[in-house]
C-alpha cells in the first residue's frame, strides 16, 4: 500500500485528504461526509460507512458557491459549499450534516438542495445541555442511525457500537498523548505537523489512524530536533485551522503552536464516550455534553465568575498544563458563535496575565501575508 | 556606541542613527521603485552626515514594511513594535498611538511602555496615507499642502465614496459642479478621519493620544481627528521617524545585552550590499 | 457621522400603522415604571410566543432589545452603540441588534445601571434576568449570553429545535420535537418560580394564550386580504402593525387594535383602494428592513407603482393552529410548544413539495408569490444578520426555477446604515422594472396564474 | 427615418453615437477629464460633424453615465445598465450575458430577448476588480493601456497577486517589478485576478449560452482570453465596446418618448 510513516505519510495524507477515502470507494467500502465535530463518527463506523470529516479549501478561490451562498457568511463554509459544488464529495454515499451553527445548518440544507446523496441526513443538535436536550440529541442520533441503516447494506448491532466507542476512544487518547508531548519546551511537534495528522486522521478509517497516531508518537518521542525554541507558547483558540499555511505563518513569525482548543485539533477528541449500557445515552452526552465549544449554551449558575468557569476554565487549565504565554484567537470573519465569545474569553484569559492575540481571518491564503506584522508584532510584545 | 534603526516604509525610508543619549542624525526619503534596494545606501548617507563609518555602529535593526530582507540588519523587529518604543520614547505618557502610514494604519495601545493591544486595517487603502496622496495627484497639490489647504473650508463638502479610487472621481464630479477645493478637502480629511477613528476606536482610545507616522504630518487630518477624539492628540516634531527611533532604541537595549565579543562577531558577518528587501511573496505558494 | 440621507421614515399608508408605533414606547414605558416599582423585568429575545407568555403569566414585564435595536436604528441613534460595542471586541460583523444592544448594556453598566439620560425612547431598565431563545439564529443567545456580562444576571436560553424538511415527515419526528419543546417549557417554568419566588399562574397563562391566538388570527386575516389587487396595505405598514401582533399579542389592547386594522383593510379591500396609487407592480421584501431609511419604499412606490404586497415571513403571524393539532390539550405548555411550531413549520409540505430544504425563509415565499401575484423579489442582504440572508441566494434560485419570478438584490443592514447605499437601490430598482415586465411575459406563456 | 443621438458620459471616457434606424452613422470617443459638459459638447459635435449632420438634425437625444447629469441640452436619461443592455441586444441579437468592464464598476446583465435587463449583478462599492484598475497598473508599468493585452497573453507565469484593493495592487505590482517580475506576468496576474471575480459574478445570475463582454475593458484582449480560460466559454466582443451604452441610450430614448420609428 503506503511505504511511507509517521509525520511523511501524514505530510502525505493532508495533501490530497479524500485520496484515501475514494481509493475505499473504489474497493467496495461506503463512505459517509459529516460537518463538523457533532455527528458520531461511531454510529457511520459502525454500519459499515467510513466517516470523513468535509473540509473547505483555502486554496480555492470561491466561486461556484456564490451562486447559493451570500459573500457575508462564514468563508469555511461557504469553501465547503464551493469545492462539494465543484465535484470534489461526489463520491460520497453519505452526507450528514449538523446543526453545529447556523451557517453548518443553512449548509447543509443547501448541500441537499442540490447535491444529492443516496443518503443525506440533517442532525438537529439542540443549542444547549439541558437534560431534555441530551435525551432529544439521543432521539435524533437514533434517526440518524436508522436513516444510515436503510442505505448501509448491514445490520446495525449494538455490540458493532461498542466496538467503534472503543476503537475512537482508542484514537482521542492517542490524540491526547500526542499533544501532551508539547508540554515541554521545546515542543516535540510543530503546529503544522498537529495539523497534518489531524486532518489525516479525520479523514482514513479509525484504525489507520490509530496506527499512524501510534507511529507519530513514537517518531516525534524520539526526535532530537523538532520545531526549536521560539519566542512565544502559544495557544489558538477560535474557530477551524485546516491548512498549514496559516500555521506555517504563525510560526514563522517566533511562535510555537503547543496546544490548541479548535474544531480541528483537541475539540473533537479530548474527551471520550462513556461506554454506557445504551451506547446513545453515552454518546449523546459525549458529544452534546462534553464536547466543550461555545456553539452550546451552559446555563448560568451563581455569580458571573462561576458562569465563566463553567464555559472556560478547561482553557485556563490547558494554558497552565502546556504553559503558554500567549493565546491567538483564530476568527474566521463572519463567524458569530466565536464572534461573540471574544470579549469574554479575552478578559478571561487576561485576567490570569495572558495576553491575547485577535484575528479575524478571511480564509483564503492569499490574504494570509498582510497577517504576518500581527503575528510578529504579537511575538516581540510576548517573547 | 552607536546604534541604527531603519524602517523601510512602503512608501517612506526612514534612518535614524543614534548614541547612548541622544539621536545623532536622520534621514527621510521615498521608498520609490528605485530605491527598494538601496537600503545600504540610505544607512551609509545618514552616517556620513557625521562622519560615522558603517563598522562603528553596534546594532542595526531594521522594521517597516520591507524588513524582512535587510541583509545587513542584526534583527527584524515589527514597526508595530517599534512605532510604540519610539514614540514612547519621545512621550513617556502616551496610552494611544494612531500610526497613519502609507500602506496601513494602526492603532496601539500602550501601558507602562509596553503594548498591551493593537488593531491594523491593511486590507482596504481607504484608511490609509495612500489615500492622501492620490488626492494630492488627483488635485494636481502638493502632499504637503492638502492639509493646511483643507482648514480654511468652512462648508465641508459631502462625500459619499468610501473608496480610494471612487473618491477620486468624486473630486473630478465636485469639482465639476463648482464646488471650492477646500471644502472638497476638507470632505475628504473629514471622512478619513472618521474611518481611522471607527478603527481605532476599537481598541479604546485614551489620553494622552499620540498620531504619528506620514499622516501625522497633515494637520487637516490631524484636525478632524481631534474633532472626533475630543480632546488634542500629541505629534512628534518629525513623526515620520518614530518608527526608526524605536528601532534604534531596542537596538541599543539588544547591544547592551550581549558581550563585546559576541557583538563584534555579529559586526563581521554583516553583509553590506544591495538585495531587494520586498518579498512579500514567501507564502503565496501554500499548502505545498 | 454626519447623515445626508434624504427622507427617513415612511409615510405609512394605514391610518391604524400611524398609530402602531404606540406600542413600541408602551413596551418600554411599562417596563421602566415596573423597574421604578420594584417589579421584576426581563430581557427578552423574540422567542415566538414560548418564553415571553409565560413570563409575563407569571408577572414579569419584558423588553425586547431586538426590538430596541430597531428602534434605535429607526431615529438613527444606533451608532454609537454600536461602537461602543466593537470597542469591547465584538466584530463589526455581528448582528446590527446585537451590537446596539450589547453597547447600551455596556452604556447601562457604566452609568452605575441608571437609564442615560440621552436613552432613546426613554431606554430599558436593568433587567432580572435574560431570556435567550435557540430559534432562527445563534444571536438569539449567543448576544444573551454577551450581555450578561455587563450585569452579572442569569441568562434561561429556550431551546427551539430546528428540523430539516425530509426529517420533519419521519415517523415520530415530530411529536419527538413537541415533547421536548414542552419539556423545555417545564423547566423554564421551574427556572421562573425559583427566581421570582412566584407560582406560576396557569388560568393567567391560558387566558394570555387565548387572547394571542386572537389576535394573531386577526393578523392572519389581515394577511390574507393583502392578496388583494391593488394592495390595500404595504411593507411599510405591516413593519408598524407587527410590533403588537409580535411582541404584545396576549394583550387585549393589542386585540382590539387589530380589530381596528382588520377593519380598516376589508373596508379599503371591499372598496378596491390601495394602498399606494396606481399600483403597477407587486413585489416582495424578503427578509429584514433598512430600518433607518424605510422612506425609500415611499419613492418606490411614487416612482414605479411598487407595492410591497408581501414581506418578512420571520414577522408574520402563522395561520391559526388546526383543531387536529389542539385537539385534547390542555396543557397550556404543549399549546405553546405546538404554536410556535407550527409557526416554523406550516409551509414544511411546501418545501417538500419542491424537494427543497429549509423551510425556514424559503418555502413560505414559494407560495406567497403565487397567492400575492408577485411579480419580484427584493433581497435584502444584510451584512450584519446572516440568518436572515444566508438563504437568499437559495431562494432567488428558487424563485426563478419554480416560478420564474425574478429578485433584485440589495445589500444593507438593519441597523447600520453606514453600510447601506440609497443611490444603488435606486439605480438597480430602476433597471429591475425591466425585468420585472419580462417576466411576466415568460410566466404568462408559461401558463403560471399572474 | 430620423437621427436620433445616444451619449454615454462616462467617468473616463465620453461617448457618442449616431443612429439612423437600424444603422449606426457615426460614433465618437473623448476623455472625459473631469470635464463632463465639455466633454459632452465636443463628443457629440464631432460625431455630428462625422455623419455629415448639425444638431438640428437630431430627433432625439438619449444619455447615460455618471456625467450625464452634466449634459446642457434636453434628452432622455437611463440607466446604465438598461442602456448597455439594449445596446448589446443591438450588436449581437442572439446574446444572453454582458459582461461589462467599465471604468468605476464591473457588472454582469443576463438579457432578455428584448434586450431588456431581466437580472444584474453590480459591483460598485469597491474598484477592487473595476476597469481602472488597468489603467492603474499601465501606469505604473509605464505601457500605454492599448498595449496590456498582447503582454498578457505571452505570459506564461502569472504572478499571484495578494491583495483585492486596486490601490494595493499598484503597490505589489511596483514591489513586483522591483523583485524582476516582468512585466507579462503582472499584468496576467492582474487578469487572473479580475477574471476569478468576474466569474463569481457571473455565478451569482447563473450562466447562459451566449455572452458578450463590453465597456473599455473588453478592449483588452488579455482580460477576454483570461475571462474566456476562466468561465470557458467563448464571448463576443463589440467591434467597439465603449460604444455600445450610448448606442442603448440612444434606442431606449425613442421607446421611452413613444416616437415611431
Ligand atoms: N509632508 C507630508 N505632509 C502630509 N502627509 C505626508 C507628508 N509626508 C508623508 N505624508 C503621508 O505619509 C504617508 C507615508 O507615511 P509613512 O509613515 O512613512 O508610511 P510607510 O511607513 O508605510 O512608508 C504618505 O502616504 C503620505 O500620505
Ligand atoms: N484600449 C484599451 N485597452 C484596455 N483597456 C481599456 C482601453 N480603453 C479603455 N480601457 C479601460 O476601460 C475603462 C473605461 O471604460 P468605460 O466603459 O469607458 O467606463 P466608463 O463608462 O465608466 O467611463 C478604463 O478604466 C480602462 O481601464
Ligand atoms: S467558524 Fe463559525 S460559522 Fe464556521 S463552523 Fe465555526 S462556528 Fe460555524
Ligand atoms: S435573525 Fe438576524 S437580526 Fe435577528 S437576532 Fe438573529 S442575527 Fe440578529
Ligand atoms: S474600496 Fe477602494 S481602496 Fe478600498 S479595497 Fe476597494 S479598491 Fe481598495
Amino acid at each position: 500500500m503506503n511505504e511511507l510513516k509517521g509525520l511523511a505519510r501524514a505530510a502525505q495524507i493532508y495533501l490530497d485528504p479524500q485520496q484515501r477515502a475514494r481509493e475505499l470507494k473504489a474497493e467496495g467500502k461506503k463512505i459517509a461526509g459529516y460537518l463538523c465535530c457533532y455527528p458520531p463518527v461511531e454510529i457511520m463506523t459502525a454500519l459499515g460507512y467510513v466517516p470523513i470529516r468535509i473540509l473547505g479549501d483555502m486554496n480555492e478561490p470561491i466561486t461556484e458557491a456564490d451562486a447559493y451562498l451570500p459573500t457575508v457568511m462564514c468563508a469555511f463554509y461557504r469553501s465547503i459549499l464551493d469545492v462539494a459544488m465543484k465535484g470534489r464529495y461526489d463520491f460520497l454515499d453519505a452526507f450528514i450534516g449538523a446543526h453545529a451553527c447556523d451557517g453548518a445548518e443553512r449548509v447543509s440544507y443547501i448541500w441537499r438542495s442540490y447535491l444529492k446523496s443516496p443518503c443525506s441526513f440533517y442532525l438537529d443538535v439542540p443549542h444547549s445541555n439541558h437534560a431534555a436536550a441530551i435525551d432529544f440529541f439521543k432521539v435524533q442520533l437514533n434517526y440518524l442511525k436508522d436513516e444510515l441503516e436503510k442505505t448501509s447494506g448491514c445490520n446495525f448491532s449494538q455490540e458493532a457500537l461498542r466496538e467503534a466507542v472503543k476503537l475512537y476512544n482508542k484514537q482521542r487518547s492517542l490524540v491526547r498523548s500526542l499533544y501532551k508531548l508539547n508540554r515541554q519546551d521545546p515542543p516535540l511537534v510543530s503546529g503544522s505537523e498537529m495539523l497534518q495528522v489531524m486532518v489525516s486522521i479525520m479523514c482514513i478509517p479509525a484504525e489507520e489512524g490509530n496506527s499512524l497516531l501510534e507511529e507519530v508518537i513514537e517518531e516525534v518521542s524520539n526526535r532530537s530536533a523538532g520545531p526549536g525554541q521560539k519566542k512565544g507558547r502559544i495557544l489558538i483558540w477560535g474557530s477551524l485551522i485546516d491548512n498549514i499555511a496559516m500555521t506555517k505563518l504563525i510560526e514563522d513569525c517566533g511562535l510555537n503552536i503547543v496546544i490548541d482548543d479548535t474544531a480541528i485539533g483537541t475539540r473533537s477528541f479530548w474527551v471520550d464516550v462513556d461506554e454506557t449500557s445504551d451506547p446513545f445515552e453515552g454518546l449523546a452526552v459525549r458529544y452534546l455534553d462534553k464536547i466543550v465549544c461555545p456553539r452550546t449554551f451552559r446555563d448560568t449558575k451563581g455569580t458571573r465568575s462561576e458562569d465563566l468557569d463553567n464555559r472556560f476554565k478547561y482553557l485556563k487549565i490547558m494554558a497552565k498544563e502546556w504553559n503558554v504565554n500567549g493565546v491567538y484567537f483564530n476568527i474566521i470573519r463572519n463567524c458569530d458563535i466565536h464572534g461573540y465569545e471574544i470579549p469574554e474569553v479575552r478578559d478571561y484569559f487576561e485576567d490570569i496575565g495572558i495576553p491575547v492575540l485577535v484575528i479575524e481571518q478571511d480564509y483564503s491564503t492569499t490574504a494570509l501575508e498582510p497577517l504576518r506584522t500581527r503575528f510578529q508584532a504579537f511575538a516581540e510584545n510576548i517573547g | 556606541m552607536f546604534f541604527a534603526g531603519i524602517d523601510i516604509g512602503s512608501t517612506i525610508t526612514k534612518v535614524v542613527v543614534r548614541n547612548e543619549k541622544e539621536i545623532i542624525s536622520t534621514l527621510i526619503r521615498p521608498t520609490g521603485a528605485e530605491h527598494r534596494r538601496m537600503a545600504h545606501e540610505a544607512v551609509l548617507e545618514t552616517l556620513q552626515k557625521v562622519n560615522l563609518g558603517f563598522e562603528e555602529v553596534d546594532y542595526i535593526i531594521a522594521t517597516g514594511y520591507g524588513r524582512i530582507n535587510v541583509p545587513f540588519a542584526d534583527a527584524q523587529i515589527s514597526e508595530i513594535t517599534c512605532h510604540m518604543r519610539g514614540v514612547n520614547w519621545i512621550f513617556p505618557g502616551v496610552k494611544t498611538i494612531i500610526d497613519v502610514g502609507g500602506q496601513d494604519c494602526k492603532g496601539i495601545k500602550v501601558e507602562n511602555g509596553k503594548m498591551k493591544n493593537f488593531i491594523m486595517n491593511d486590507k482596504c487603502a481607504a484608511g490609509t496615507g495612500r489615500f492622501l496622496e492620490i488626492i494630492a495627484d488627483t488635485l494636481g497639490l502638493a502632499l504637503e499642502d492638502i492639509g493646511e489647504i483643507s482648514l480654511r473650508s468652512k462648508k465641508p463638502a459631502e462625500i459619499s465614496k468610501t473608496c480610494t479610487i471612487f473618491a477620486e472621481q468624486e473630486i473630478l464630479l465636485r469639482l465639476s459642479e463648482g464646488c471650492a477645493i477646500e471644502d472638497i478637502l476638507a470632505g475628504l480629511h473629514k471622512a478619513l478621519a472618521n474611518r481611522i477613528y471607527t478603527m481605532v476606536g476599537k481598541i479604546k482610545i485614551e489620553k494622552e493620544v499620540v498620531l504619528t507616522g506620514g499622516g501625522a504630518k497633515n494637520q487637516g487630518l490631524r484636525k478632524w481627528l481631534e474633532e472626533k477624539i475630543g480632546y488634542p492628540v500629541l505629534v512628534a516634531e518629525e513623526p515620520l521617524l518614530t518608527g526608526a527611533l524605536g528601532a534604534a532604541v531596542l537596538a541599543q537595549e539588544k547591544a547592551g545585552k550581549m558581550s563585546d565579543q559576541d557583538l563584534a562577531e555579529m559586526k563581521k558577518n554583516r553583509k553590506l550590499e544591495a538585495v531587494t528587501f520586498f518579498k512579500e511573496d514567501s507564502t503565496s505558494n501554500p499548502g505545498a | 457621522m454626519e447623515q445626508k440621507k434624504k427622507k427617513t421614515s415612511s409615510a405609512k399608508t394605514l391610518q391604524t400603522a400611524r398609530e402602531a408605533g404606540n406600542f413600541g414606547k408602551r413596551i418600554l414605558a411599562s417596563a421602566r415604571l415596573a423597574a421604578e416599582e420594584g417589579k421584576p423585568v426581563a430581557w427578552s429575545m423574540v422567542d415566538w410566543w414560548l418564553g415571553g407568555t409565560i413570563a409575563k403569566a407569571i408577572g414579569i414585564e419584558l423588553c425586547y432589545p431586538e426590538n430596541y435595536g430597531a428602534f434605535c436604528a429607526a431615529v438613527r441613534k444606533a451608532e454609537p452603540f454600536l461602537d461602543y460595542a466593537e470597542n469591547d471586541g465584538v466584530p463589526n460583523t455581528t448582528c446590527g441588534y446585537a451590537r446596539n444592544g450589547i453597547g447600551y448594556t455596556r452604556r447601562l453598566k457604566e452609568n452605575n445601571f441608571i437609564i442615560p439620560e440621552d436613552a432613546p425612547g426613554g431606554g430599558m431598565p436593568k433587567p432580572l434576568f435574560l431570556l435567550g431563545c435557540g430559534a432562527v439564529c445563534d444571536a438569539r443567545y449567543k448576544w444573551f449570553q454577551s450581555m450578561g456580562r455587563y450585569m452579572d444576571v442569569p441568562v434561561w436560553t429556550l431551546e427551539f429545535p430546528q428540523t430539516g424538511v425530509a426529517e420533519f415527515f419521519m415517523p415520530g419526528y415530530k411529536e419527538e420535537n413537541i415533547k421536548f419543546m414542552v419539556r423545555e417549557l417545564r423547566s423554564f417554568v421551574e427556572f421562573l418560580e425559583k427566581l421570582t419566588g412566584r407560582k406560576m399562574d396557569w388560568d393567567n397563562l391560558s387566558e394570555r394564550l387565548d387572547t394571542t391566538f386572537k389576535t394573531h388570527e386577526l393578523a392572519h386575516k389581515v394577511d390574507l386580504l393583502r392578496k388583494s389587487v391593488p394592495s390595500p396595505a404595504v411593507n411599510t405598514d405591516f413593519w408598524a402593525i407587527m410590533i403588537p401582533h409580535l411582541y404584545l399579542p396576549d394583550d387585549k389592547e393589542a386585540l382590539a387594535f387589530y380589530q381596528r386594522v382588520y377593519e380598516e383593510v376589508k373596508y379599503k379591500v371591499d372598496n378596491k383602494i390601495g394602498a399606494i396609487p396606481n399600483e403597477k407592480y407587486r413585489m416582495a421584501f424578503a427578509e429584514l428592513p433598512p430600518w433607518h431609511t424605510l422612506g425609500i419604499f415611499d419613492e418606490f412606490a411614487a416612482k414605479h407603482g411598487i407595492a410591497f404586497a408581501i414581506e418578512s415571513w420571520n414577522y408574520h403571524a402563522p395561520s391559526p393552529l388546526p383543531e387536529s393539532e389542539r385537539e385534547g390539550v390542555n396543557d397550556p405548555l404543549e399549546l405553546i410548544a405546538r404554536y410556535s411550531f407550527h409557526k416554523f413549520n406550516e409551509y414544511t409540505p411546501t418545501a417538500q413539495l419542491n424537494c427543497m430544504d429549509p423551510t425556514i425563509f424559503t418555502a413560505p415565499y414559494l407560495k406567497w408569490v403565487e397567492d400575492y401575484r408577485i411579480d419580484g423579489l427584493f433581497c435584502h442582504p444584510l451584512l450584519s444578520c446572516r440568518p436572515a440572508t444566508y438563504t437568499l441566494m437559495h431562494l432567488r434560485n428558487l424563485l426563478m426555477e419554480k416560478c420564474k419570478v425574478p429578485s433584485v438584490v440589495v445589500e444593507g443592514d438593519i441597523v447600520d446604515l453606514r453600510v447601506f447605499n440609497e443611490e444603488e437601490a435606486h439605480v438597480k430598482i430602476e433597471a429591475f422594472i425591466e425585468t420585472m415586465d419580462h417576466y411576466r411575459e415568460i410566466r404568462k406563456k408559461e401558463g403560471f396564474e399572474w | 427615418m430620423f437621427y436620433q443621438a445616444g451619449l454615454d458620459i462616462g467617468s473616463f471616457m465620453s461617448k457618442s453615437v449616431i443612429i439612423e434606424g437600424e444603422k449606426v452613422l457615426s460614433y465618437s470617443i473623448l476623455p472625459s477629464s473631469g470635464k463632463f459638459k465639455n466633454a459632452a459638447i465636443t463628443v457629440l459635435n464631432n460625431a455630428l460633424e462625422k455623419a455629415n449632420l448639425t444638431f438640428s438634425d437630431l430627433k432625439i437625444i438619449g444619455a447615460t453615465g455618471l456625467g450625464a447629469s452634466f449634459i446642457p441640452y434636453p434628452y432622455v436619461e437611463s440607466s446604465e445598465v438598461s442602456c448597455q443592455s439594449r445596446g448589446i441586444k443591438f450588436l449581437f441579437p442572439s446574446v444572453n450575458i454582458v459582461i461589462e468592464v467599465g471604468d468605476q464598476s464591473t457588472r454582469v446583465i443576463k438579457v432578455t430577448d428584448k434586450g431588456k435587463v431581466a437580472d444584474c449583478v453590480i459591483n460598485d462599492r469597491c474598484a477592487a476588480g473595476s476597469g481602472r484598475i488597468l489603467q492603474i497598473i499601465a501606469k505604473v508599468l509605464r505601457i500605454n493601456l492599448e498595449e496590456m493585452g498582447a503582454l498578457s497573453v505571452k505570459s506564461n507565469n502569472p504572478v499571484r497577486f495578494s491583495t483585492g484593493c486596486s490601490v494595493f495592487a499598484e503597490t505589489e505590482a511596483i514591489s513586483r517589478i522591483a523583485e524582476g517580475a516582468r512585466k507579462e506576468d503582472i499584468i496576467a496576474g492582474l487578469h487572473q485576478a479580475m477574471a476569478i471575480k468576474i466569474y463569481s459574478m457571473i455565478q451569482k445570475i447563473k450562466m447562459e449560452e451566449v455572452c458578450a463582454i463590453t465597456g473599455g475593458g473588453a478592449k483588452d484582449i488579455g482580460l477576454v482570453k483570461t475571462i474566456e480560460r476562466v468561465i470557458k466559454k467563448e464571448l463576443l466582443v463589440p467591434e467597439e465596446p465603449l460604444i455600445s451604452g450610448a448606442i442603448g441610450a440612444a434606442l431606449i430614448a425613442v421607446e421611452k418618448s413613444g416616437i415611431l420609428v
